[in-house]
């Protein structure tokens, strides 16, 4: 740190930040020309409690590894312990869960298109977006019986059949926040200001996507197709009819791009699932969940959720408790490797908008 | 300058209202309550949505505030963990009094989920003074709400005094502070 | 030639397990890993650096750590493990190879002890803050113990267990 | 930049003609979903205290405390859910797997308090004014963590059953055996059931783990007749099983059967610890089950013991009184010989009269009596004495001894209890056509309920409310038995209707053999005077302290004559009990 | 002369109660626009009562106490300079020959105040804010300067009450209308000046929460609150004076700076901020031609 630099703490009290987490700063002027991140101040040690509980008492454990979008944790270690016990699940639980973590990122992708006009101090699409979201948490609630931490997705199958009439009330939000988005997009996207700012912010270059492990939207940002819906198909994405969005621009316009066109991916996945979501049984029957034991094994289950590559490590040595469960969060590079890397060279002012395109979740980096 | 001058080291005298002022004072404090912007863990989830316009606490008076000198509330919004509440410490000392603190969620009250965590505490009135508590996991924006129209009533009867409590046991306060925050590299705030 | 059948000629395979069609498991030693990821990354096309894990296998005084490695091409994940002396947590960075195990590693040292020769960092704090206890995901670690030692619990707990107190008064019976 | 991206977002500014979304919470109260997970409730009534709800719970919050009014009683610890919501991740794995469904979730939500002692809470018993909200997290009973199907047991079909006395049960194989034993939830209240304590969640969990000599041995800590129990047990544990409110309980029985005749040799598997011998001897009246039992643990104990029984076959009335479909003679001998090989004299055929008696009470330290009800209760109407109505256990100890025995062809048995059953069964078996008469409805029967639809699946009739009058005699070798109609009287609550006659009614029924199971009673002839002055009985049963002596130092007795219940396994644990009693009598402390 | 202190004191509460009450209803016009309640409009008289009252012990310095009272004072200096009603006795407040430079130099005056206070304090997003707010500055004062300039050259005068007199005789003489260029580059700075997105680089709270007044609070902060208020409607009244031809009694003073207060309003809402350098450079080169199109204008006129 030279005499001319700053050194200066970005969060943990912040509002600029995305969570509970900080980013030193140094500063020469208005650019920054180190960054690093400090994280730990949610760190629950979510993989010491699960190696001394049984599976069942995990399950509501792990939804809260991130929390503005629990389900696809639920649905991680569901399939992972699916996977490891042997497990088969019905179809329809399939399709509920697909329907689940649809619904989830739509929420999440549609707190963030506010939350990245807020990132600028643009406040009225993230009090429209958080406002809108909450008819889907409305919808979580009827279905699961919570807002956000669902609960829901259980090793066997979903926890309780869709409510009567659920269909109708999802194809109804699915039309009334399709309705409102032209609204969103002439006040973000079509902003003479939001453009200005935001086109070639933040160039990521190419070669970083594969050698640092970029996953998600910021990766399909810069042209790499990555989705783990498409390359490994999970629950009933296989039989969903959908492209991979990419982008070219490798700059935080064209993440905002890529999540822009996701919202109108995730409605239209969801009017399929409505559409294709079969009838019949939703939950296997578990061993006796007290003393359930699984066979030693190892696995690496992986998901999509809004931010990138979700991921859980699982390690059963044949008792009833797991040996070991490790949460690959995607913020945990996005937010340190990448956000350190990206964040040198760029104005102060700009922190904001990156760390909200990097969609960076503080729970999931430190679990 | 010297650092100590900074900061005053000593308490501050106790503060005399009259009649009609106090009154006043009151109604006005529970009717503006700024709360600092500090999601200090899961329940920071269910406070957008309590600011921001499906339930807009602004109707009650309530803002963020973007630093802890300006504000009067703090959400402990859930679970703490030793950083963090190193760093609440620090926020609450900096917030001028009087101030409230509310805490959400399970987790304050008696450790919640991570009862057994060994980064998370357990019983957050051993280290600040919580005017009002609010249980669930997480509590709705309602509950939050319903929590922050149960501190107004306590403010404006004048018997939210969470912060001189907070004063008077300060070094009851610091001992159990000091207990768990194992460096206590952190100035002396003046209140 | 199987994947397999390639790397058991180059390298040491101790063991290998393909889990998923899309998840191969290998198994290998402390001195042939780092070549095996070198090979894996540059020849096989394994050019992502997923996740670093680690596994205490107390019982048997060994660390295990996991390397997840991902191919964008043919889309399959890899998990390369290997075991390392719990006695003497020693081994060496990749972080030349991918930037991104300079945190990874960061967090397995803080967590676990694992010392990697050459990172730059890892010593620095990364998750925990001031911390003066065995690197806590260490399975010898009690949380719970330290929990209740260092943040107490509301007196409010009853502190019966009824199964075990059922027992016990069955267990009165037979004495008598 | 150009101007058309100036003036849209300028569009925005529509949303000011529309009204505000926002809820004007707390003004207006939003009612939660209708599965919202919100606060517990519990039904005191019918929650039973099994604490599985806080064994299921993730955070240790919920406790269980003693509730005032809630004793523990029949099938209820009496210890109630409290919940700390300082705690509690409202998951509702305590709901979902809550085996009586007792314990609810509102959609009540808001709970604000300004003190942090008070988020403890015992539902049901505070009153927090939504305990009768209809809405809220409910257990699905298919789809809860509570699995309430038993899987069924094979059994041989009753057509086939009759033709011979084959074993009815055909037993669980492995898969099925350890399907059932993962159901127990093991809170253990079904040890309170069990009058012998049988450590029951253990070794259910040992099976369900597939560890079947654990599973055994377990057993053989406290009953050396599990394969007996596993057999014809009357299972009062099974009305206590948490599970059985709400679906059917575990089949203990048919799992303790299963482990247990997975081991032909028995010594391979139990390991005992034998105590080095003791000087002292111990006299053993009656080879019954509960003599048996205080045999077997008191020759582990080092004590010589000797067994005198008046039968020339070891078992009581397990080898006299239970028929051969229920249990087979090789299973008895098996687990017998065992018992036997720990040292224990055995002298069949050996009849004490008073003589005999007051030599044993010499010879031994200390006699243990349990002798049974050997004589039968009378039918208590007149022509009782015809020579074809027989007594059933009579009846059944000559089947069971090969001894000829001629029943014709119709019989009618008269009584409801379980050697009603037996008897029936057995003559079903013998080739009659069988009808039971009983006093009270079919619901009132004290036989096992099993044991009720078994004899109606092979064919027996069975009659309510029918009360004998007389017996006369028949034409053709026949015996005519006379009787009315009863109707029920209610007594009150808690008491069990009373038959009264309805007068002026008679019918009458001509079979070959009038059968009567209606009791039995001690028969303490052999004992010499001056004890049997000393000895204090009790309508009927000798009178025990709650270990086992008699009034008479020295003098230990259980099973059927000692107790009231008078079943095997109650026999089993008298024997145990009385176990502890003479060690410490023997050491002097008693 | 008692009496006329007075009044002015009458004037300047009434002027920082007028601001805190259009405060108020931006608040609640933005909350319709964001589509939820919002707070009552008289939400700001409590929180300024609320943080007058509120205990302070923050110390960082002599400088760090007087910043807001050079707020105040400069805001009230503004305010009492700028005729409400011309040719009132008291309304027409402090105006005199030549007050249009004096109170473009009052505008600046409470800035630099708060920029040494603020500085003073300590705290690193401070003096961050401050070089914004001072950059920021001298971007919106050349448009306006320019606009000032053009009225100035037009009316030739160098007095607010000259000016409005200038504007008298109906509608069509306002300055809005007969020098629109100048007019608008002033508006476009009055953005600027109220802080008002997308130049809102000062206390822009995502980046440098929330700038200058950072460390302060309490009274002082009540202060710069009212301070604050009582600075926009100086503004307002200004504006009001230089382009919309004054006002004649009270009523028309309300009516137009109410109008000028929805301009801001108006943009603040729907647009994000610029990045300072982008700001200043939009100032400097939009309203800035613009304005310079009437000052070629007037003299290729002459």
């Amino acid at each position: 740190m030279s005499k001319e630099e700053v050194r200066l703490f970005i969060g943990p009290q912040h509002p600029g930040i995305t969570g509970n987490m900080s980013i030193e700063l140094l500063l020469k002027g208005d650019t920054i020309t180190w960054a690093k991140t400090h994280i730990g101040y949610l760190h629950r040690a979510f993989e010491k409690l699960m190696e001394r509980r049984i599976f069942i008492k995990s399950f509501p454990l792990v939804c809260r590894i991130c929390v503005p979008e629990p389900d696809t944790n639920e649905e991680n270690f569901a399939r992972g312990l699916e996977e490891l016990a042997g497990i088969e699940i019905p179809e329809r639980a399939k399709w509920i869960r697909t329907l689940v973590l649809e619904l989830s990122r739509l929420q999440m992708l549609i707190m963030w298109y506010g939350g990245i006009a807020g990132s600028m101090g643009l406040s009225t699409p993230v009090q429209w977006g958080i406002g809108d979201r909450d008819y889907i948490l409305d919808l979580f609630e009827e279905l699961t019986g919570a807002r956000i931490y669902h609960i829901y997705i259980m090793p066997g199958g979903v926890r309780k059949d869709l409510p009567d009439g659920f269909e109708e009330k999802v194809l109804r939000a699915m039309d009334m926040i399709e309705k409102k988005l032209p609204e969103y997009d002439e006040i973000i996207m079509e902003n003479a200001v939001v453009q200005k700012r935001l086109k070639g912010l933040a160039k990521i270059p190419k070669g970083w996507v594969e050698e640092m492990g970029i996953t998600g939207p910021v990766a399909r940002a810069c042209g790499f197709p990555f989705d783990v819906r498409k390359d490994s198909p999970y629950e009933a994405y296989d039989q969903l009819d959908f492209d991979v969005i990419t982008e070219e621009g490798c700059d935080v316009w064209s993440m905002l791009l890529v999540r822009r066109r996701e919202i109108d991916l995730s409605i239209k996945l969801i009017r399929q699932i409505i559409d294709k979501m079969p009838k019949g049984e939703f939950l296997t029957r578990l061993p006796n969940v007290l003393y359930w034991k699984i066979p030693s094994g190892e696995t690496y289950v992986k998901s999509e959720s809004t931010r990138g590559e979700f991921g859980y490590y699982m390690v059963t040595d044949g008792s009833d408790k797991p040996r070991r469960v490790h949460v690959k969060g995607p913020s945990f590079i996005h937010g340190i490797t990448l956000a350190e890397r990206l964040l040198v060279g760029q104005n102060i002012a700009d922190v904001a908008p990156i760390l909200v395109a990097l969609q960076i979740c503080p729970p999931e980096m430190e679990r | 300058m010297d650092k100590d001058k900074y900061f005053l080291n000593e308490k501050p005298g106790k503060l005399t209202y009259s009649g009609v002022f106090k009154r006043i004072d009151d109604w006005t404090r529970a009717r503006s309550l700024w709360v600092v912007a500090y999601g200090t863990g899961c329940g920071a989830i269910e406070i957008r949505p309590t600011f921001t316009s499906r339930f807009d606490a602004e109707r009650l008076g309530m803002r963020m505030a973007g630093t802890p000198r300006q504000a009067d509330v703090i959400i402990i919004s859930g679970y703490l963990t030793v950083k963090t509440l190193k760093r609440v410490i620090r926020v609450y000392e900096q917030m001028q009094s009087p101030k409230y603190v509310v805490a959400l969620g399970a987790c304050p009250i008696n450790g919640g989920m991570y009862y057994d965590s060994y980064n998370a505490i357990n019983k957050l009135d051993l280290y600040l003074p919580v005017d009002v508590w609010v249980t669930g996991c997480m509590p709705r924006p309602e509950a939050i709400l319903a929590g922050f129209k149960r501190l107004q009533e306590l403010i404006d009867s004048g018997r939210a005094d969470g912060w001189k409590k907070y004063i008077e046991n300060l070094d009851w306060y610091r001992e159990n502070q000091k207990k768990i925050i194992k460096n206590w590299r952190m100035p002396n705030y003046n209140w | 030639m199987e994947l397999v059948e390639r790397l058991k000629k180059k390298f040491e395979v101790i063991g290998f397990k393909k889990q998923r069609k899309d998840l191969f498991i290998v198994e290998t030693t402390k001195k042939d890993l780092i070549p095996m990821l070198f090979y894996l990354k540059e020849y096989e096309g394994f050019r992502t650096l997923t996740l670093i894990s680690y596994v205490d296998w107390i019982e048997e005084g060994k660390f295990q750590l996991s390397y997840i490695l991902w191919n964008s091409r043919t889309k399959d994940n890899i998990i390369v493990e290997f075991r390392l002396d719990r006695e003497k947590p020693d081994f060496e960075t990749i972080y030349r190879m991918w930037p991104q195990a300079e945190a990874y590693e960061r967090e397995i040292h803080e967590m676990f002890g694992v010392n990697f020769e050459g990172n730059p960092t890892q010593h620095e704090e990364l998750i925990l803050e001031d911390w003066d206890d065995i690197p806590p995901m260490r399975r010898d670690f009690d949380t719970l113990k330290y929990s209740m030692e260092r943040f107490g619990e509301r007196e409010s707990k009853s502190g019966i267990n009824i199964r075990k107190e059922i027992s016990e008064q069955y267990d009165e019976w037979r004495r008598k | 930049m150009g101007l058309k991206e100036v003036l849209k977002p300028l569009g925005a500014w529509r949303q000011i003609a529309r009204r505000p979304h926002t809820i004007l919470v707390p003004t207006i109260k939003r009612e939660a979903a209708e599965r919202y997970r919100g606060f517990h409730v519990n039904d005191l009534e019918k929650c039973i205290g099994c604490g599985t709800c806080a064994a299921v719970c993730p955070n240790e919050a919920i406790d269980m405390v003693k509730v005032e009014g809630f004793e523990a009683k029949k099938g209820d610890s009496g210890y109630r859910p409290r919940i700390d919501y300082g705690r509690c991740c409202w998951c509702a794995l305590c709901v979902d797997s809550c085996p009586t469904t007792s314990l609810k979730m509102t959609n009540e939500y808001i709970w604000i308090r300004d003190v942090p002692e008070d988020f403890v809470y015992i539902p049901g018993y505070d009153i927090k004014g939504f305990e009768d909200k209809e809405k809220g997290y409910r257990k699905d009973k298919e789809h809860g963590l509570t699995n309430y199907n038993r899987v069924p047991m094979r059994e041989l079909d009753p057509g086939e059953r009759v033709k011979s006395f084959a074993e009815v049960v055909i037993g669980y194989t492995e898969e099925e055996a350890r399907k059932e034993a993962d159901r127990c939830v093991g809170c253990g209240l079904c040890i309170a059931g069990c009058p012998d304590r049988m450590h029951i969640p253990d070794y259910i969990r040992a099976i369900a783990s597939g560890e079947y000599e654990r599973s055994v041995n377990i057993m053989y800590e406290n009953n050396p007749f599990a394969e007996l129990c596993g057999k014809v047990c009357t299972r009062r544990c099974e009305s206590y099983c948490s599970i059985g409110h709400e679906g059917d309980p575990v089949a203990i029985r048919w799992l303790k059967r299963f482990a247990t005749e997975r081991f032909s040799d028995l010594k391979e598997v139990i390991k005992v610890r034998k105590q080095e011998p003791k000087d002292k001897s111990v006299g053993i009246i009656g080879a019954g089950p509960g003599g048996l039992t205080a045999a077997y643990y008191l020759s582990l104990k080092g004590y010589k013991v000797t067994v005198y029984e008046a039968m020339p076959e070891v078992g009581g009335m397990t080898m006299a009184g239970i028929p051969k479909y229920r249990f087979p003679f090789p299973s008895l001998k098996k687990q017998v010989d065992f018992i036997l090989s720990h040292g224990a004299d055995l002298k069949l055929n050996y009849y004490v009269d008073p003589e005999k008696f007051r030599e044993l009470m010499k010879r031994h330290d200390a006699i243990y009596l349990g002798v049974g009800l050997m004589k039968p209760w009378n039918l208590g109407v007149p022509g009782e004495e015809h020579p074809n109505v027989i007594y059933a256990i009579d009846f059944l100890r000559k089947v069971n001894f090969n001894e000829p025995v001629e029943i014709g062809k119709e019989v009618v048995v008269i009584g409801g209890g379980d050697v009603a059953m037996d008897a029936a069964r057995v003559s079903r078996r013998m080739g009659a056509r069988v009808t039971i008469a009983y006093r009270r409805r079919k619901i009132d029967m004290p036989a096992d309920h099993e044991e009720i639809e078994g004899a109606e699946e092979e064919g027996v009739e069975i009659w309510e409310k029918i009360i004998p009058l007389r017996v006369e005699d028949a034409p053709e070798g026949k015996v005519k038995l006379v009787y009315g109609k009863a109707k029920m009287v209610d007594q009150g609550p808690g008491k069990r209707p009373k038959p009264v006659l309805i007068e002026g009614e008679e019918y009458e029924m001509v079979v070959d053999r009038i059968i009567v199971a209606i009791g039995q009673q001690a028969d303490l002839s052999f004992l010499p005077e001056e004890i049997e002055e000393k000895l204090e009985v009790e309508r009927g049963r000798i009178k025990v302290n709650e270990r086992q002596m008699t009034s008479i130092p020295g003098l230990f007795a259980g099973g059927d004559v000692a107790n009231r219940v008078a079943d095997a396994i109650s026999a089993i644990a008298d024997g145990l009990r009385a176990v502890k009693g003479i060690e410490l009598y023997l050491k002097g402390e008693l | 002369m008692v009496a006329r202190i007075f009044y002015a004191f009458l004037i300047l509460l009434g002027g920082i109660a007028y601001g805190l009450l259009l405060g108020g209803i931006s608040r609640k016009i933005t909350a319709r626009l964001q589509n939820r309640r919002g707070p009552t409009i008289f939400q700001n008289f409590i929180d300024v009562w609320k943080l007058f009252r509120k205990k302070t012990a923050i110390s960082h310095g002599v400088m760090f106490y007087l910043a807001p009272m050079f707020r105040l004072v400069g805001g009230a200096g503004t305010f009492l300079l700028v005729p409400i009603v011309v040719g009132h006795p008291y309304l027409s407040n402090f105006s005199f020959g030549g007050d249009l430079i004096v109170i473009m130099y009052f505008m600046v005056l409470g800035c630099l105040g708060m920029a040494l206070g603020a500085a003073e304090s300590g705290h690193p997003h401070s003096p961050i804010a401050v070089t914004r707010g001072l950059s920021l500055m001298a971007g919106y004062e050349l448009p306006f300067v320019v606009s000032v300039v053009v009225l100035m050259i037009a009316d030739k005068t160098t007095t607010v009450e000259g000016i409005v007199r200038a504007q008298q005789g109906g509608i069509l003489h306002w300055h809005i209308f007969t020098h629109p260029f100048a007019a608008a580059a002033a508006f476009i700075s009055l953005l600027g000046m109220m802080m008002s997105y997308p130049f809102q680089v000062v206390m822009a709270p995502q980046e440098i929460p929330i700038g200058p007044p950072t460390e302060y609070s309490s009274s002082f902060l009540s202060y710069m609150f009212s301070g604050r208020s009582v600075f926009a409607v100086a503004k307002y009244v200004l504006f009001m004076d230089l382009f919309l031809g004054g006002a004649t009694n009270l009523g028309w003073a309300f009516l137009k700076t109410f109008l000028i207060f929805l301009w801001p309003l108006f943009i603040t809402n729907v647009f994000p901020r610029f990045k300072l350098e982008q700001a200043v450079s939009f100032f400097w080169t939009w309203p800035t031609l613009i304005g310079l199109i009437d000052l070629i204008r007037i003299y290729i006129v002459r």
